[in-house]
């Protein structure tokens, strides 16, 4: 159980420092990677919790992916990385309070007393194990009872994609594009044109 | 085969559809897509309202079909659709003219449609998502204009902490009740007297995420500068359509999961109404942008709507479904009017470039006068009618305070309309630039009707409110 | 007949208003004249009827308007009083409208000043032909219009306008406690009607009423309200300062004004109302002390002013301060009875003014007359008959009705009557002292007027001289004819119930005061022949020597002045502090411009507070989330 | 021990940093959408710890779900911001105030 | 035939006809005739309705009544009673004068103009004759519009702010009645003001009931301090629109006092009778006063006309029949002879393009008539015994000393004060030397300027004449207001 707990507070204390990282960091790219590391510790913690496929998913999903695209985006857009940190201390103060406050709040939801005693005080044993395993379970309900949702999802890629699409992709109007079709069915008798010019006039 | 005339997967397959005509017609692309997009529209709207939905097993579990989900669905078809008509000319006139704006729009409306009936928290999750995401885009969809860039940027990323704390609040809900389905969660509220700290969190952390999309006052910034950085006619259509059905979902968030504890929400919105209603009214007087007027006006015009969830109760529900309607008739009026106004070539959009506007086309002014009294509320005109049973809902549930001071503002935010009214027929034009209304003849034809109804629905209000009557939850 | 007599000036008026200008103006002037000259023949005809017993008679004309039991009808009542009045005012109004037509022919609008003057004689007939306080009122304040009118003829001059609106104003001042005592009649005895009334008199003897905070007996207090209207239609002290002014008038329309309408309502209203007044205990010595008052006041002015008619003017002041304490000690009979013989002595004396003035091409400052008796005797001898009625030289008309005044204060039990008989006395001395200052000044001695003018001086047509006679036949041969049906023996079958009337015995004067009261008189009219006649250097001298007394007379003891500080100064200050700071400072800028502006800067903030940036709008949401938790936690 | 609300309480932290990334970054967009991942990594913890201390799967196919739809915000995100970029050459976020009043 | 409902839409339908014509210089003169005589044909209307009207029946006549909501018991539901019959028929008979009185000085958009005006008749006429509370909610705020932009469009120079504050002012006012209606709605479930009349709410909710209508009322008739409206907006206003909002708009105040403070909300019209009373005397003494310091003719007026209504306030609220009948006569004349005023004004507005009374001067010189006319009017608003004026303040003065004598002393300094002001001003801008030499070349009314003015003028003289012929009518209903009142606060 010890093991437990301090394996918890390894991936925890990592994953939130990383985060506090990723919103101080003096370079984007350093963000990044501190992102990618926050959400490792997080799957850490999902191991943890027995919940070994969204953990996998996680990390490939936004390690894989996600973190990637941003670390291409940021290096892909040419920026002056040291003068974007200029001025993050400016709305400290009220940030820090207006987030103390809300770690408060929210630390008085879950570690008063009133917490443990209502309905969920049953469940906060260790972790249970489930005969089934997570992934089969996950597996037999995904494309069963939530097959909508699953749709839907599907939905939001193709929209991001369509979006994401419209939004970058430029038409160079410049760029001579072949059309083999065009090429094959030209009629000679438009491939030559006779033109008479006038002298000293030119076309 | 039933299954694909339920409205929704209707709607998917036809988006799909769009998508694939757009992209494989050569030329004109844009106008065939919307040609499409309109036409699919009008028939999941006709599919909507002969219910063939009804009693489809399988969907169950996540979607609601009631006389409320329906009303609201098919405003909201009719809605985009409508939208779509007024402001093609606007696209193809602007160089907008892409394919993939009916088809994200038809998309997002494919999401409100679920947010509408949704009845399980992940779909309403993932339908919200649906819907914000093609409206990020085409928000931004002017892609060589700063001003789009950044209401783009602006929505996208006050939308997206708003989703995720939305997403927080869920999963409190999620956490504290064990369920994801509004039955589910009534259910396991029944028991319960007081509802647990962790349970008013996450409604909180909800209502909050909710009260972005409906733009209500504190959540409501992003709302101005999406409106004016937006190219017009995606304004006209992010005033007309979402909002019904991010007021339809926030109904049904509030009244049916947490019926029960109607005491703690209301605070909520009860604060959320009043600071809504009167900030509408009172930022609104400084401005010079029409577009950002009218985002003032519709927050203040979802303050009013939220008097009515204030209420909890079938009254409130007809009042608001009331209202929206008549929200929808008024914006499709006024967008309708300034996606077809030009002044020297360039569309108007500042509200001192009206002056004169009466004298060269007095009747494009008159119906703008009357639909701004309308927004006001100032009787014989439509408008009243949804502030009147707004109010009547309030007084139902003997909320007094609520109703003075939703008639307070209302008497603020006439200021602003009546500055419009003051700009066309009291300045004396300050140049000689004349005006151009181009319009095609659809939208004439719409304007029209909708002139008539907002004019003379004094005549029969009950074409509106029989239909209303039947709604419940 | 008596509709006849009230209607027919009506019908001259409306004439005029309407057909006036299409037709010459001679048909104007001779129409109305006929008219007044009419109804005069009607009103002496029903006056004769009524000298030998007559019940009161009432003509119902039609309802006027009828609230709840608020019921007030047209209707003419006619009894002694009523017809003496007509006599009086159909009279002298019919003498005023010849005259006129002489005294005007230089003006251009002749038309209108005849109109003008028929509807004052209706407004004042339908004023005592009322059988109820509310048509009294319309007649009442009929003549104030008129008054009004006819005062602003010469609607060029600044100071016509001014006097004009200074009559109507002060007048209102005191219509609105005639106003506030006909509503009050109205409360206590539920009726407006005359004898409805004097009918519930008895019942409330000895009722009170609250009013402003304090308890009044009833009676008191509503003959108090309706006194305060008497005394701005009669000029009475405090309420006189536009009788004077009033002077701007025409003079035909000062005749009128001070003989016969106008003035003498007030006298009448009180008459009217004796049976009311003769309950009013405290009132009625209030009304005494004021007559007593006005009478001595005015006089003391008239003393040293030089206008000849402003003379006249504070005499005719002078008289209703008799006639009003004589009604204070319940004399109503011998009141009314001087108003008769003052109608007939004052227009004389106003009407010879007028002809003076005429002659003198409208010079009326006395300085410059004098030795006018030579050019105009007629008119020298006229104003010699009217001043000696209104001093009372024995068996002239004044003689009767003052002497009869005098004699009720001597053997009046009430309080006041010591003061008032004190007062009439030495008022009868300045009497006799200013009319014949006033005489020397203007007839005799010699000129001082420049010489043009004086040798221009010319007797006035016939049509000015003939009512000038007329009036001098009244003036002397009035009381004579009537004091016995009026203070006399036959006064009961006389009048009837029309007001009331002390125990009919007719007490004479002692002889000793007899004595008094003549050796005044005649120390009056010597002390004048003296200063104005005999050592003229004398009354400069006087003027020196008795500064302080001369400047407050001639300056009217500064009541204008007064008035001009204390209500007309304050009054324009607090217009103006009320619209500017009230109105724009406070209402307005605390009100809807305070609200809109508050509105427009908590705009702008707001719009400030809309500044563009994300992290400002993050934070917002933020804010807002975590204010409605803490809400929560704390709630 | 580790209860149920030693994952809560990280996920709330991990919220809030997520959140102050929004509004204290003043210079740089893409840490603004790195601070929306966060949140939402701190909804999937919140999510996961319930679904396996209720015993109940959904509150995993709900995280699955987020993170389907995190991909998907985070790639439209980046376009927009491409958009931007392009527009204004700069990702600076108090550059982005065109829009106010 | 529904009388009443053609009187009401009459005007509409020229309107309507109007819209038809498309506006040039031919045409012009064609809508001018279409609006008179439509205008002129609604009094005729409306004198039959007199004519036919019963004034032995103390309750509403010629009803009509249709279901209108299918949800809410509202219906269209219309009728006349003694109280509103002079209302109705002083609104057509001052419309057809100020079609008329705008036919030289509105120039521009005259289409616009005219089609406002009928617009106005109908609301006005439709108010007044409502019997369901929300049909005569609607109307009462419907008449805001036309106002607003016959202010806004054809004003003054200040006009953009005089309509504002006269929209806002108004609309704020009334917006709480909306609220009291509602609530009124949900106690009762009914609508009628015929059934509504007597005692059927608490005394508690009566007061905020009350509350809510007076903020309504107050600030239509005006009342002191809710009055500083008024004088912008009829200076600013066109002379018509002068005339129609003093003649007619003003009285929506009075009219609904009557009608629902005191026919509804008997005991808290009780209970705020002194709090009435105290705003009234103000209004009377102090608008009064500031009346005098004005400069401009038509502000001056203005204030008279809060003063005046100071007046109506107080007989509505002595609650006895020489008050209530008293002060209807007072709306009535006052609606004529302020009417009349600003038409005078107008007159010679229209000649010399200036209100300022410094600049006026002997013109009873030039303008005899007009110096005639100005003067009838003129005594009729300082009240003189045979006009209109005279008839309503006295039986509110009658009234009120049977209340109190601060009451009835306050009401009565009105005499005295109103005299002064329009006696000041009349002697101001009529008599005199001609000193302005502008004005030397001045003309007299001219046979339009008579056509509008002699009727009023007689009207002014005839109501004081014969003022029987106005109380009767409304006798039985006033009767019933104050049995009402008295029996439900004898309790």
């Amino acid at each position: 159980m010890y093991l437990y707990s301090i394996t918890f507070y390894i991936f925890s204390l990592v994953a939130v420092l990383s985060a506090l990282m990723v919103i101080s960091a003096r370079n984007p790219v350093h963000s990044v990677l501190f992102l990618i590391l926050s959400f490792v510790n997080a799957s850490g913690l999902f191991v943890l919790l027995g919940a070994e496929f969204l953990a996998m998913i996680l990390v490939v999903v936004y390690v894989g992916a996600v973190a990637v695209l941003f670390l291409f985006v940021v290096m892909m857009l040419d920026i002056n990385f040291v003068k974007l940190r200029e001025g993050f201390l400016q709305y400290l103060p009220f940030g820090a309070l207006l987030g103390i406050v809300l770690i408060i709040e929210l630390g008085i939801l879950f570690l008063t007393k009133s917490f443990s005693e209502n309905s969920l005080s049953q469940f906060v044993q260790s972790p249970q194990i489930n005969e089934v395993e997570n992934t089969k379970l996950i597996g037999q309900v995904l494309y069963t009872d939530y097959f909508y949702l699953f749709q839907i999802s599907g939905l939001i890629l193709l929209v991001a994609m369509v979006g994401s699409i419209t939004l970058t992709l430029r038409d160079r109007g410049q760029v001579k594009r072949q059309n083999i079709s065009s090429q094959n069915f030209i009629d000679e008798k438009n491939a030559i044109e006779k033109k008479k010019i006038k002298l000293g006039e030119g076309i | 085969m039933h299954i694909l005339f339920v409205p929704e997967v209707t709607l998917a397959i036809l988006a799909v559809a769009c998508l694939m005509y757009g992209l494989f017609s050569k030329n004109n692309s844009f106008n065939k897509a919307t040609n499409f997009a309109t036409l699919s529209l009008l028939f999941v709207s006709l599919l909507i309202f002969f219910d063939f939905s009804t009693n489809f097993a399988l969907f169950d579990s996540f979607f609601s079909n009631t006389q409320f989900t329906k009303f609201f669905k098919i405003l909201t078809t009719l809605g985009a659709a409508i939208s779509l008509i007024i402001s093609k000319n606007y696209f193809i006139d602007s160089k907008i003219n892409k394919f993939e704006i009916p088809t994200l729009l038809l998309f997002s409306t494919l999401g409100m449609l679920i947010m509408i009936s949704s009845k399980n928290l992940m779909i309403m999750y993932l339908a919200i998502e649906l819907q914000s995401l093609s409206l990020y885009v085409v928000a931004s969809i002017k892609r060589n204009s700063i001003e789009s860039a950044e209401s783009g940027v602006k929505y996208f990323i006050l939308g997206a902490l708003s989703s995720g704390i939305l997403l927080y609040g869920f999963s409190l809900v999620y956490g504290f009740t064990g369920h994801t389905s509004f039955e589910g969660i009534a259910n396991s509220l029944v028991e319960i007297d007081n509802l647990p700290i962790g349970l008013i969190f996450g409604l909180v952390f909800v209502l909050v995420g909710l009260a972005f999309k409906v733009s209500a006052v504190p959540f409501h910034m992003w709302t101005p500068d999406v409106y004016e950085g937006a190219p017009t006619s995606i304004t006209a259509f992010f005033a007309i359509v979402p909002k019904l059905a991010a007021i339809a979902l926030i109904f049904r968030f509030c009244l049916e999961p947490f019926g029960k504890f109607y005491f703690e929400w209301t605070q909520v919105i009860f604060f959320l109404s009043i600071a809504s209603m009167f900030l509408g009214a009172i930022a609104a007087i400084a401005q010079k942008n029409l577009k950002r007027l009218l985002a003032y006006s519709s927050i203040g015009h979802v303050g009013y709507v939220l008097i009515a969830l204030v209420s909890a109760s079938d009254q409130g529900l007809k009042s608001a479904s009331i209202y929206m309607f008549i929200y929808l008739v008024m914006n499709i009026a006024v967008f309708s009017i300034i996606l077809s106004l030009k002044k020297s070539d360039a569309y108007v959009e500042k509200i001192s470039s009206l002056s004169g506007l009466s004298k060269s086309n007095p009747v494009i002014s008159a119906s703008l006068a009357i639909i701004m009294l309308s927004m006001a509320g100032i009787p014989p005109f439509i408008g009243f009618f949804g502030k009147l049973y707004v109010f009547i809902a309030a007084i139902e549930s003997q909320l007094y305070i609520l109703a003075v001071l939703g008639v307070l503002a209302s008497v603020i935010s006439a200021f602003y309309y009546l500055r419009i009214i003051k700009g066309m027929y009291f300045d004396e034009p300050d140049d000689n630039q004349t005006f151009e209304f181009t319009i095609s003849s659809e939208s004439k034809v719409i304007l029209s009707i909708l002139m008539l109804l907002i004019t003379f629905f004094i005549l029969y209000p009950s074409l509106l409110t029989d239909v209303v009557s039947s709604i419940s939850l | 007949m008596a509709q006849l007599i009230v209607f027919l000036p009506l019908i001259g008026f409306l004439f005029c208003f309407f057909f006036g200008k299409k037709f010459n103006f001679k048909v104007s002037q001779i129409l109305t004249t006929s008219l007044l000259f009419l109804s005069a023949i009607l009103s002496w005809i029903l006056f004769f009827s009524y000298i030998g017993e007559k019940e009161t008679q009432i003509i119902h004309i039609f309802n006027w308007f009828t609230s709840g039991n608020f019921i007030v009808d047209w209707s003419i009542r006619l009894d002694a009083l009523t017809t003496t009045m007509f006599v009086v005012v159909c009279s002298v109004s019919a003498c005023v409208h010849l005259y006129s037509i002489g005294y005007m022919s230089d003006d251009p609008s002749k038309e209108r000043f005849m109109g003008y003057l028929s509807l004052f004689t209706f407004f004042m007939l339908m004023l005592v032909s009322s059988n109820n306080l509310l048509q009294m009122f319309f007649g009442w304040e009929g003549v104030g219009l008129a008054s009004y009118l006819l005062i602003g003829f010469w609607h060029h001059k600044p100071s016509a306008n001014n006097a004009a609106i200074k009559a109507f104003i002060v007048n209102r001042v005191g219509d609105f406690g005639y106003a506030l005592g006909i509503a009050g009649v109205f409360y206590i005895f539920g009726s407006i009607e005359f004898s409805v009334i004097f009918d519930n008199v008895d019942n409330f003897k000895d009722h009170t009423i609250h009013f402003i905070g304090l308890n009044f007996s009833t009676i008191d207090l509503l003959c108090f309200l309706l006194f305060i209207g008497a005394m701005g239609k009669s000029a009475q002290l405090g309420l006189h300062t536009w009788l004077p002014d009033a002077m701007e008038g025409p003079t035909p329309v000062s005749a009128l004004i001070h003989a016969a309408t106008m003035v003498t309502a007030g006298v009448f209203l009180v008459a009217r109302m004796s049976p009311l007044f003769e309950y009013a205990l405290v009132t009625n010595l209030f009304i005494t002390f004021i007559g007593a008052s006005t009478a001595i006041f005015a006089a003391s002015i008239a003393l040293t002013q030089n206008d000849i008619k402003r003379v006249i003017a504070y005499s005719t002041c002078s008289q209703l301060g008799y006639m009003f304490f004589a009604a204070g000690l319940g004399a109503y009979n011998a009141s009314i009875f001087h108003l008769m013989t003052h109608g007939f002595f004052k227009a004389l004396l106003f009407l010879s003014a007028g002809s003076v003035i005429h002659a003198m091409h409208h010079e009326q400052d006395m300085r410059k007359m004098g030795g006018l008796f030579k050019k105009i005797p007629f008119t020298g001898s006229m104003m010699w008959i009217g001043s000696l009625a209104i001093i009372g030289f024995p068996y002239f008309s004044g003689y009767y009705s003052k002497e009869s005044i005098l004699e009720n204060a001597y053997y009046s039990s009430s309080s006041m009557a010591t003061f008032a008989y004190i007062i009439g006395i030495l008022t009868a001395l300045l009497t006799a002292f200013y009319s014949w200052r006033l005489l020397f000044m203007t007839f005799h001695g010699e000129t001082r007027s420049d010489l043009k003018t004086y040798d221009h001086a010319h007797e006035s047509p016939l049509v000015m001289t003939i009512p000038l006679i007329l009036l001098a036949f009244g003036s002397i041969f009035a009381g004579i004819l009537f004091s016995n049906f009026y203070i006399g023996k036959l006064q009961y079958s006389f009048w009837g119930d029309s007001i009331i009337l002390h125990d009919g015995k007719h007490y004479y004067l002692p002889f000793i005061q007899t004595l008094i009261v003549k050796s005044s008189v005649a120390i009056g009219v010597m002390l004048a022949a003296l200063i104005y006649f005999y050592r003229n250097h004398l009354s400069k001298n006087l003027e020196h020597n008795l500064d302080p007394l001369y400047s407050i007379s001639y300056n009217k003891w500064y009541v204008d002045e007064l008035y001009h500080s204390i209500f007309i100064r304050p009054y324009f200050y607090l217009a103006n502090l009320f619209w500017k700071k009230g109105d724009e400072k406070i209402i307005d800028g605390y009100g809807p411009n305070g609200i809109s502006k508050v509105v427009s800067i908590s705009s702008g903030y707001l719009s400030r507070f809309q500044s563009g940036y994300l992290y400002h709008y993050a934070f917002a949401m933020l804010g807002g989330l975590v204010i409605i938790l803490t809400w929560f936690i704390y709630y | 021990m580790i209860y149920l609300e030693h994952y809560l309480f990280l996920a709330a932290i991990i919220f809030t940093i997520g959140v102050l990334g929004i509004f204290l970054n003043k210079k740089n967009v893409i840490i603004i959408l790195m601070s929306i991942e966060l949140i939402l990594l701190s909804v999937n913890i919140n999510l996961i710890s319930f679904s396996v201390f209720l015993n109940d799967i959904s509150g995993q196919i709900f995280a699955m779900l987020t993170l389907t739809v995190a991909a998907a915000e985070a790639a439209i995100g980046l376009a927009i911001l491409v958009v931007f970029y392009r527009n204004l050459g700069s990702i600076e976020v108090n550059k982005i105030n065109k829009l106010k009043g | 035939m529904p009388l009443l409902s053609l009187t009401i839409f009459l005007p509409l339908l020229g309107a309507l006809v109007i819209l038809l014509i498309k506006e040039d210089e031919n045409s012009v003169n064609n809508i001018k005739k279409v609006a008179l005589w439509t205008s002129i044909g609604v009094f005729l209307l409306s004198l039959l309705i007199w004519l036919q009207f019963d004034n032995n029946n103390g309750s509403y006549q010629f009803e009509e009544k249709f279901r209108w909501f299918n949800d809410f018991n509202f219906s269209y539901h219309i009728g006349i009673d003694g109280i509103s019959l002079f209302m109705v028929i002083l609104s057509t008979f001052l419309t057809p004068l100020c079609i008329l009185a705008s036919w030289e000085s509105i120039k521009k958009r005259v289409k616009e103009y005219m089609i406002a005006f009928l617009f106005l008749e109908t609301v006005m006429i439709g108010m007044f004759a409502s019997v369901d509370i929300l049909l005569f909610y609607i109307f009462f705020e419907a008449v805001l519009i036309p106002m607003y932009l016959i202010i806004g469009i054809w004003g003054g120079e200040r006009r953009i702010y005089a309509s504002f504050k006269f929209f806002l002012y108004t609309l704020l006012g009334s917006v709480l009645m909306l609220i009291a209606i509602v609530v009124i709605y949900r106690l009762t479930d009914s609508m009628s003001i015929e059934t509504l009349q007597g005692n059927y709410f608490t005394k508690n909710i009566q007061i905020y009931l009350w509350l809510a209508f007076f903020a309504s009322f107050a600030v239509k008739i005006p009342m002191w301090p809710f009055h500083t409206w008024l004088p912008d907006a009829h200076v600013e206003a066109p002379t018509a629109g002068s005339v129609i909002l003093a003649g007619v708009l003003l009285k929506m105040g009075g009219y609904g006092f009557i009608r629902f403070s005191l026919g509804m909300l008997p005991e808290a019209s009780y209970y705020f009778s002194p709090l009435i009373m105290t705003l009234s005397i103000v209004a009377v003494v102090y608008t009064s006063l500031v009346a005098l310091a004005q400069t401009d003719i038509k502000k001056l007026i203005a204030y008279s006309s809060v003063a005046h209504m100071g007046l109506v306030t107080i007989g509505i609220f002595l609650v006895n029949s020489q008050g209530l009948e008293g002060a209807m006569i007072q709306m009535i004349s006052h609606g004529v002879v302020s009417g009349a005023l600003f038409l005078c004004v107008g007159v010679i507005y229209d000649r010399m393009h200036t209100r300022d009374i410094n600049f006026y001067g002997g013109l009873v010189n030039r303008m005899p008539i007009y110096a005639t006319v100005f003067m009838i009017f003129m005594l009729g608003s300082v009240g003189l015994p045979g006009t209109s004026g005279f008839i309503g303040e006295f039986l509110v003065i009658v009234g009120a000393f049977q209340y109190s004598s601060i009451v009835v002393i306050g009401a009565a300094t009105g005499i005295v004060l109103s005299a002064v002001y329009m006696l000041y001003l009349y002697k101001r801008i009529i008599f005199g030397v001609m000193t302005n030499e502008k004005l030397t070349e001045i003309l007299d009314l001219d046979n339009r300027e008579k056509i509008i003015l002699i009727p009023l003028a007689i009207a002014v003289i005839f109501i004081g004449i014969f003022p029987n012929i106005f109380i009767e009518p409304m006798r039985l209903p006033i009767e019933s207001i104050i049995s009402n009142y008295e029996s439900a606060n004898a309790k």
